[in-house]
Parts: structure tokens; C-alpha cells; sequence
């Protein structure tokens, strides 16, 4: 059963110098080792490493005998390899540092080994009952349906602050908004102006102020200064008639009819 | 070794139906993982020749009788489903905390700070417009009650808090509340409120006192 | 079904949790509905209040021992799935899945047995790159996540095995994955840093290490 990752050289009996060049089948260099090495027809952990080393070799030869084109990682393992067999071959040389030959080839046996392993318990993986094949989960699954809450929440210290954010939000009201509710004069001309050409008896200045700008003390303050102004504005162009007849008595107007304008 | 069953059935063995109580796991195999209801001519395609299915699902209904699930017909289908009694268990109650917008936190320290107090007040003091949301939610919240009607022209209501207010703010009684003295000693009135601007509400339904086309 | 507990209890038992035969239906319905493996969290939050859920689990498991459809635990969490030997009877709901390339096959062993694994660990045991295809469908496959970056230098992500793996080749953890304790003996498992030299890299294929496509 583990074999079954090897299909794609298990087909071709071979030994090391017929070997079938066909690079196909492998999934790089290692895995083409551990084929070379299933050859040695032993325990993986007793495989001769130089043996193995020498098998690779032979194997890159006879591909370039064939005018077969190696992918580069297969022509440096095969140069690590032969580097490999020399440190093997060699009596150990004192003045090199680095591993010993013998212990890389252990890192390579165990690599293989790994390699193996790992293929051997994939297969085990794959053969076991699996989901959707061999079991099933709940055809008429039911989803759960979400109900959501709200649950709202504000603190005692949120409270205070809002509370003071609200009492002084004109101390932080940038410039812009800190006219708080102004009543325009460009407001007042245009109310004056649409009703001042029919109203020829005299009416009070307060009168004239907009409903909305009349009760709220600041507003109303407002709507009083631009309506004076836009009513001096008017007086000049003729278009109306101010007087008073005491000091801080009310302001009264009215229009003066015929709605021509002398300058 | 041997094989089982009777050596005068011979070749006919081979071909009996499995044993009832196997064909009852066949069956409930079959169903649990059908998406959806399966007939009893499906089911019979489906299970070992000879297989009694009614038989069968009549075994499998019996032994999931006051189960938390039930083997139920549909139609002329037969399929699992939850027992009527625990679909709440199916409902999942997600319970979402969320913080009330800043507008609403504002109505609410106004109101308590000045109750009995009117909507027309509550905006004069706010500066802007309280939005009918607004007030509804702290209603809904019950933080928020209708209280006496104002005894001025239009009689409008007052909005006084409620006993669910103190009890979720932990206060015994609004006479609780720090002063606004207090709230500045506290630096509370040091932290800038959301710098204002076209939007500082996050209540989208508030259009402010000031209708912009009078200050352009 | 008469309430049990004693009754000096008085106002607890109001709020006591049903008894075990109730809370047994509870989870068997809940498990029932569900596709996916419920955690035992999952499962108390929507159960009432006070229930011992591993005791319902526990009760549950025996009954449904062989039955057509078992409680099996998945990692860290509970579902019932079809016998494995009644998959013959199944065929009809079988959904073909994609079959898995060789490399991906291999790379999920390793990932599975080495977990957590970096994309540079599955390339140094494969021998060669991991192209980007194979971990995708992987993720896609939502057999294997990205789990917490490793603690050296370039913080490299690693790569775990799912809840969804377990269910699918039926494991109840890692634990339990094939010849696991016999690899682990034989130091199969061990990371083994390459005998420090020149260059002692078996595959020549570092370029893959760092596909830039998987950081864009």
C-alpha cells in the first residue's frame, strides 16, 4: 500500500546501471534518490549512501550520454553528491571544518527516510474511511437562526458629559457656528420687501418679525436688529417711512406705496 | 469460520436481506444523510435485495419516539427532523451591546437634569432640534416617560426619567446627579464634546435649528 | 421527569437546569441540525442554563453506539456522522471531489504530522518547492489553515491541519493520526538542522522558498 506513490518508477525493473532515464516521474532530486534507493533492495535505514551517491551519478551521465537536459536541481545534488563521495572516499582531512562525510550522508539517510515516511503515512491517510465517501454528516442540516438583541447601554459618566457637552457646547463650537441663531439682514430685506409695498398705515417694527424669531429671547434680539437695519436700508432707498416718537418708544413704519425707487 | 445460517438455505443465503435490526441502521444511515425526504421505493432502490423497509422505518420511528429527534413522513417521503419541543433550541439569541448615540445620551442627562422638562426646552438647550427617534428610543428604553402636560399655551408634554433610569444608572433619585459645578471640578467639562460641524450627531435624523440658508 | 433535586432548594429550582434525559434530547437535536462538528462551548451556550453538556454527550455516545449514525468527536468538537461501513449504501449522495495531486496529498501528511510547518520545513522534507497551487487547494479545502508565524527571523507563517481535516478522514485529533507514536520513536519527526557546510542543500530549489506571490 505505501508503495503507491512510487508507480511512476516501480514499473521499470532496473537495476543501477540500466537504469530507464525518465526524469518525468520524479518530483525532484530527492524523490529520485529514494527510487535509486528502493533499488538497493534494502532497509531503507541500512542503504549504502555511497552506493546510493554512485547510482545518482551514473544516473546523471546517462542522461547526458542521452543529450538528456537535466533541470538545474538535479545537476546540484549530483554536485553535492559527488563532493559527498569524495568526502567519503577520502581520509578525513584535519584542516577542513564542516561536517564529516559521514554525517552528511546521515542528514541525506535521514531525509530519505523522512521522505518515506511521510509518503507511506499519506497513503495510510488517504485509505482510511473518509468524509462524504465512507460517512456522511447530516443531509438536512438546519441552520440555526439568529435572533438578535440590543441590549443599550450608557454609562453614568457618558450621562454627566453628555450633559455638560450639551450646557457648554457653545464654548467649543468652532467660530463659524458661534453666531448661535442670527436672523440676517439679507433675511429681513427680503420679508420687508415683499409685504412693505402694500402696508401704508403704521405698524410697529416688531411686528414685522418673523413668527419663528419672536419668543426665544437671543432670536428675537436677532431678528430686531437685522429687521431695523434692512428697514434703514429701505427708508434710503425710499421705499418706506421710519419714525419714533421718544427715545426707546417703538419704531414704526410703514410703506410708501407705488414701490418706485428714488435713489 | 463457518459460515452462518442454516447449510440447507445454500445458494439462497447468499441473497437474504441483512437481519431487521441491520436494516433499521441501513435505513437510518440512509435518511440521515439524505437532503431530502426519501420514499419508501427509494429507499428500497437503495437497501440490500429483500430488505423490508416499512418494516424497517417502523422499528426506526418506534426507537426515536420522544427523542430529540423524530423520524417523521412528509408527504409520502420519511425523514428526520428537530422535535417540535426544542425548536427554540434551533434559534440562536444574539445579544448585540451597543452604546446610545451621543444625541440620545444628551436627551436623556437634559431630561433628568430638568424634569418635568419639554421637548421645546429640551432643544433650546441642546442647541438643535430633537428628532422624534431620539425620543422614542429612551421611551422604548422605558429610561423615559410622559409626564404631566405643561401647564402653558399648546399644554405640551414634559418628559420626566424613570424608575429603570436610576436603577440603571445605579442613582437613588435624579437629586443624585452632580452639578454642573461639579461636572467641572470633575474635568468633565474639560473633554471637548465631538468637535462640532455638519455632523457631530450621530443622529442622522436631526436637522438643526439653523437653516443653513439663512446664514450663507 | 418529576423535578428532581430536594426541595429546601426553593427558589434555585426554578432556574435548575432539566433533568439529564431532557438535556440528552437537547444536544442530540442540536447535533442533529447541525452539518459542522459543535464545540462543547457551542453547545452550552445554547442549552439552558446550568445543563452539563458532557454528561449529555456522554449518554448520547452509547446510545447511538452501533447505530447507523454515530456521535463522534471531531478535535474539539461533536457531530454525528453516517457508520463508515454502511458507505456502500451511500453512493448516491457521494459528491465527487477533486483528487488530490500527488504533492498536495504529501504536503498535507507533512503538515498533518509536523504541525505547525513552515512552507520552507514541507519543502525542505519534499525535496522540492511547494507551488502555490498545492497549499492553495489546501486552504480552499479548509484542511489545513495558516497558524501562528514562527519566531525566527523573517517570521515565517506555518501551516496547521483543521477541525474540518479530522472530520474528513475521521480522526478524533492528531493524536490519533496513523503510525504517529511509531514516527515519533524513530525520530522521523525531529527537525533536523542540515550538518552545517557547503552547501548541504539537497534540492536546489530555494527560489520556490520565497514565492513572492504568496506575500503580495
Amino acid at each position: 500500500m505505501p508503495e503507491d506513490f512510487s508507480d511512476g518508477f516501480a514499473a521499470h525493473p532496473t537495476t543501477a546501471d540500466a537504469f530507464v532515464v525518465d526524469v518525468d516521474g520524479f518530483e525532484g532530486p530527492l524523490d529520485l534518490l529514494l527510487s535509486l534507493a528502493r533499488t538497493q533492495k534494502v532497509d531503507l535505514r541500512r542503504v549504502s549512501i555511497l552506493g546510493l551517491a554512485e547510482q545518482y551519478l551514473s544516473f546523471v551521465d546517462e542522461a547526458k550520454r542521452l543529450r538528456i537536459e537535466l533541470a538545474a536541481d538535479y545537476l546540484v545534488m549530483a554536485a553535492w553528491l559527488a563532493y559527498l563521495k569524495s568526502r567519503l572516499l577520502l581520509p578525513p582531512d584535519p584542516s577542513e571544518e564542516g561536517p564529516t562525510g559521514e554525517e552528511l550522508a546521515a542528514h541525506l539517510a535521514f531525509q530519505l527516510q523522512r521522505l518515506e515516511a511521510m509518503r507511506r503515512v499519506a497513503a495510510q491517510l488517504m485509505a482510511r474511511d473518509q468524509l462524504n465517501r465512507d460517512f456522511f454528516p447530516r443531509g438536512m442540516s438546519e441552520t440555526v437562526t439568529e435572533r438578535k438583541r440590543t441590549v443599550w447601554t450608557a454609562g453614568l459618566v457618558d450621562l454627566m458629559r453628555g450633559y455638560a457637552g450639551a450646557r457648554t457646547r457653545e464654548d467649543f463650537a468652532p467660530l463659524k457656528l458661534k453666531r448661535g441663531p442670527v436672523y440676517t439682514v439679507e433675511a429681513a430685506l427680503e420679508r420687508l420687501r415683499g409685504l412693505i409695498g402694500t402696508t401704508l398705515d403704521w405698524t410697529t417694527l416688531e411686528a414685522w418679525l418673523p413668527e419663528a424669531w419672536r419668543l426665544d429671547p437671543e432670536k428675537r434680539r436677532s431678528a430686531t436688529a437685522s429687521t431695523f437695519v434692512a428697514m434703514l436700508e429701505l427708508a434710503r432707498r425710499g421705499d418706506l417711512e421710519l419714525r419714533q416718537d421718544a427715545s426707546f418708544a417703538p419704531i414704526e413704519v410703514r410703506g410708501r406705496g407705488g414701490g418706485d425707487h428714488g435713489a | 469460520m463457518a459460515p452462518d445460517g442454516d447449510p440447507i438455505d445454500g445458494v439462497g443465503a447468499l441473497f437474504d436481506a441483512p437481519p431487521m435490526p441491520e436494516q433499521e441502521r441501513m435505513v437510518e444511515a440512509i435518511l440521515f444523510a439524505a437532503a431530502t425526504p426519501q420514499r419508501l421505493q427509494d429507499l428500497a432502490a437503495r437497501m440490500p435485495h429483500g430488505s423490508d423497509v416499512a418494516e424497517a422505518l417502523k422499528h426506526l420511528e418506534s426507537r426515536y419516539q420522544g427523542r430529540g429527534v423524530r423520524l417523521v413522513k412528509v408527504g409520502d417521503g420519511w425523514a428526520f427532523r428537530t422535535a417540535p419541543d426544542l425548536g427554540f433550541l434551533m434559534q440562536r439569541e444574539v445579544v448585540e451591546t451597543r452604546r446610545l448615540s451621543r444625541a440620545a445620551i444628551e436627551t436623556l442627562a437634559i431630561i433628568a437634569y430638568h424634569q418635568p422638562v419639554t421637548r421645546a426646552e429640551i432643544e433650546e438647550i441642546r442647541g438643535v432640534s430633537v428628532s422624534r427617534g431620539t425620543l422614542d428610543h429612551l421611551l422604548e428604553l422605558d429610561w423615559v416617560k410622559v409626564g404631566r402636560r405643561r401647564d402653558t399655551p399648546g399644554r405640551p408634554a414634559t418628559y420626566v426619567v424613570t424608575q429603570a433610569f436610576l436603577d440603571h444608572f445605579g442613582l437613588e433619585s435624579t437629586r443624585d446627579l452632580p452639578e454642573l459645578k461639579e461636572l467641572r471640578a470633575a474635568g468633565l467639562l474639560d473633554s471637548r464634546p465631538v468637535p462640532a460641524g455638519p455632523q457631530a450627531d450621530d443622529d442622522g435624523a436631526e436637522t438643526g435649528y439653523m437653516d443653513p440658508d439663512l446664514f450663507e
